[in-house]
């Protein structure tokens, strides 16, 4: 199925979890923030929240800011 | 009188320094820890953006800042709606673990202003999920009422506005709100172009100041950022001591007893 | 960067610190030591009135200066003529054991406002019996091109009237004599009131600034000078760094690449 | 005769010096500068310089200043 | 180029005059009666107060205004909070027989300044209600888009806080509002002190000023009612016209070609 | 109250309007005539330069301001020393048929400062020969003093430097000017941008002001003379009729009493 | 009954009407708007708006305002 | 013999007048200002002074000024 990761569309294998997309990305051990259609998926729902067809996920990461 | 060894404390914390500093737009990472370093800021600001899985830029900017003995202050820079910004504060929470939050609701795109009544609204809410709410907002009295009404205790007023740099362009309305709410931790946050600027922020009774551009853009940001902090240490210390009454008119120094023979009125 | 580690040289002496300091108007001589000691000023104005045997005053003041680590700046006050001012600078030369004399000609007795004639005319007539004058001036650049003319390298232009503490009333008007006289010793006399007031002038490109009133009558002036030195070096600091452009609108600091979705102009 | 001694009237023996006069006031060690009918008159003329009756002498010593 | 003979529009009515005048503060009901004949304003601003049935002191000031030749604009000063401006400007809309309001809603009793949170639901509920709602505001940008997004095409941003005489203090806020906001009509209220500050405003590119304290105060509030008058319409006149650009230095205004010899630069 | 039926005299002529005009810079001659005779100004400055035989253009120029009926007031426009000044000056009053001078003299070619130490001199020899000197000047009090002390009763001071339109920079020196020498004639010259600008100036009791790069360069030259006319006598007017006093803080224009049950403080 | 009107205690006959009171108050012709408890009364409501103990009436007009 | 006019050299007649100078340019009657080497030459002394080789004469008539 596909999603949209970070505005880009992606294939990810279907009913994939967030954690598992974080870990195919490598990004599972870092300072990432996980949103989903707008709305935040906390780090203690990262193995459970399932992604569907259509998502938009968001991975946030710290930037410089003023 | 000497901030070095004396501290303040706002948002649960305790700090040293009274300046607030911004980690963007330095010519290079390496520039910016070092004028962070040399600013001896207690706090830093930092933003989230979206991560590149191969980049990983912020992943490195990341490891950078966790190497400097600071509090990191996330901001919401950029969001132009309550719900985005509460999102975005979400996120900032797990990630920077803290629940400092620095609340920027943008009402126009053109000169970057603060809305105030999404600010109120997103400040009410995030108060309520605990959060410690620093609100970036215009320095209107009425606005910062309605802000300690809803149990804000810090505020964040603009001097002028985002990086326009012309300093405290409404000194009458920040003395109302420091008169208004002497416990309020009150911080100035945009429109500081110079070190002057900050003293004078701090000579009117604010608690810090909040710098980025002026110092990201200076000539020399590492030797600017010791600048203002210098400034920043004497306007604090200039407030406590009690600065001198402006007069209309002159008034000599040098006193005028015992002048001689040909200073006499002739 | 540091000034506590960099000197300067004006008049013929190396000196470590920008700040110059008065010695009226203190609450009291401890006060004053106290106040010239935490400024760390390197250069200190005195002044000259009339001896009463009996009391001495004069002596006890002048050994309570010269157990302080300071150059002496001798001022003419309260002269209203040429010829005065000349005698006193004289008497000052061999009291103070200096060829150093700040040079004051009052115009206008309500303003305390500097004689742009006559002290051009004992400028001319100092500089010839080899003293080194520091001519308290207004801030007009013709003033400032005739006494460069006539041989002197030091200007001390007004911020603003005496005593006033407006602070640096015609920014405009110091920065063109900067630039024009890029070599000349540029130090700001009377009108400062503030820190902040220092640190801009410092920023505009001035040498040196000379402080009295602003710290003598501050609610304490110990703490007071401390800031003001702090400011001084501030000053200094981005002047050298290079302060950033003011901008008449608004600039995010915050960067605005990798926005997430929400952020995204609907 | 009588002199002005710092806007005083005063009484001085006659022709005395600069000096004289100092030390009668015990101000011959002192950080004391001299003029005379407004005139400067400097420490090396001190002993020769004598005064007239009316002179008007000023005797100043330092003071705080800005 | 000339007022007097063109006419402008706002709320639905047509106006000779851009001044807009109050009718409160005055030595008498004589004085404010030449006063607002002399002005050749079009719209008066008036109030509403307990009538005391023995005295019938409105009846008498409402037969004054009645026999001028005036438009007349309803405030609602005093209220704080919406409901009461909202009674308020019914009663107003039923004496007055005019749907204008001028809305004010007091959000600080030391300053009176504005509260934009119970300006914008007011003004929303008083259109709602077919008013022709002329909101008192700060110079807020982010406040003027709101209040216009709920259909408010007229705003009256202050020049500085009521009776303060301070002229425009923010012009950056008043030119902004008006680049955004072309076909509003921009009115300044408050804080005007002197014919020059009036002239400022429109210079900005206000369509009126409505003036009260600074006429009805002066020594002699007639002769300053015609100041005013003049004032608001040099303002609009060079408004019109096009200012020449400001510069930071010199530039001759009599021609250098031709110059005899003697002014050669040698 | 009405300047269109009151006259003011200066340098023994009757006039009917505060405003002088300058006749450079227009986009053509007609424009400068038309903007002359909608400025009902009283007085026009002209210049002297080389004529050539050929092009007859100064005859031209000379034909033109004749048909109008306005004092005229030649200039020394880019003299930089007394001598030329005064060569100048004396070749006007032949030509013009006028002892009056507007005496400038240049102290510095970049930003065309007046000179005082030249303007001094020059103003003592033409006075000696009979001229009725306008002395452009800095707004310096002292410079103002001694100009009166030679005997000049007219006082030109500068608003800002020539052509920079930023308006009144130091308002507190021209009031001191004013209150200082309530006889002399005051008058601005140079550096007014704006009708708001010129209004502030009368507001501060100068006599007069004049005007030309503000209106030769405005967009409309014709209708920007008519605005200035109208912010001339506004000021004039608001200085007689007496200002009310500027407030730091908000006093109410409406009145308080009798307010309904809802105002009441809760 | 007792009303409050405009802050000061009032006894008026029961169950009068806005009307009446204006017309007692000789105030029916002139250029005045009523609120009872706040709420505002308009004139058209004058005749059979009828008064109860304890209504807080106020009578409002013209005045000078800015 | 050579003058300088307003700047450019110029042949005149040996020991010419100003008058006659300004008659041959036709300037006679106009609103012209002459100086000759810095000074200023008033209109009694025109038919009376005479230029000589060398001099420099300056013409100056009315211009716009501010």
């Amino acid at each position: 199925m596909q999603i949209v990761l970070n505005g880009e569309p992606r294939d990810v294998s279907d009913s994939t979890t967030v954690r598992a997309l974080l870990c195919e990305l490598h990004l599972d051990k870092s300072a990432i923030a996980v949103a989903v259609n707008r709305t935040f998926v906390p780090r203690s729902e990262h193995v459970t929240h399932r992604l569907a067809a259509g998502d938009e996920v968001e991975l946030l990461a710290p930037m410089q800011g003023g | 009188m000497d901030d070095d060894t004396t501290t303040w404390s706002v948002g649960g914390k305790t700090l040293r320094s009274r300046m607030m500093i911004g980690s963007a737009r330095y010519p290079s990472p390496d520039n910016m820890r070092q004028a962070i370093v040399a600013s001896k800021a207690s706090v830093v600001t930092v933003s989230l953006r979206r991560e590149n899985p191969d980049t990983r830029a912020g992943q490195a900017f990341w490891s950078y800042v966790r190497e400097l003995d600071v509090h990191v202050l996330p901001n919401t820079a950029g969001c132009h709606a309550v719900s985005e910004a509460v999102t975005t504060a979400k996120m900032a929470r797990e990630i920077f673990e803290t629940d400092w939050i620095k609340l920027e609701l943008i009402g126009d795109d053109y000169t970057l202003q603060p809305d105030p009544f999404d600010l109120l609204e997103a400040t009410t809410l995030l108060l309520a999920e605990g959060f410690i709410v620093f609100p970036y907002m215009t320095d209107d009295l009425v606005l910062a009422k309605r802000l300690v009404d809803v149990g804000c205790d810090i505020l964040m007023p603009w001097a002028a506005p985002i990086g326009s740099g012309r300093g405290v362009v409404n000194p009458t309305a920040l003395r109302l709100i420091r008169e208004r709410f002497p416990e309020v931790k009150l911080l100035v946050d945009a429109g500081i172009g110079a070190p002057s600027h900050a003293a004078r922020a701090m000579e009117l009774g604010c608690d810090g100041v909040l710098l980025n551009t002026a110092i990201a853009r200076a000539g020399d940001p590492v030797a600017m950022a010791c600048a203002f902090a210098d400034a920043i240490r004497a306007g604090r210390a200039a407030y406590t001591a009690g600065l001198m009454e402006p007069m209309e008119f002159a008034q000599a120094s040098t006193p005028t007893v015992g002048m001689p023979l040909w200073h006499e009125p002739s």
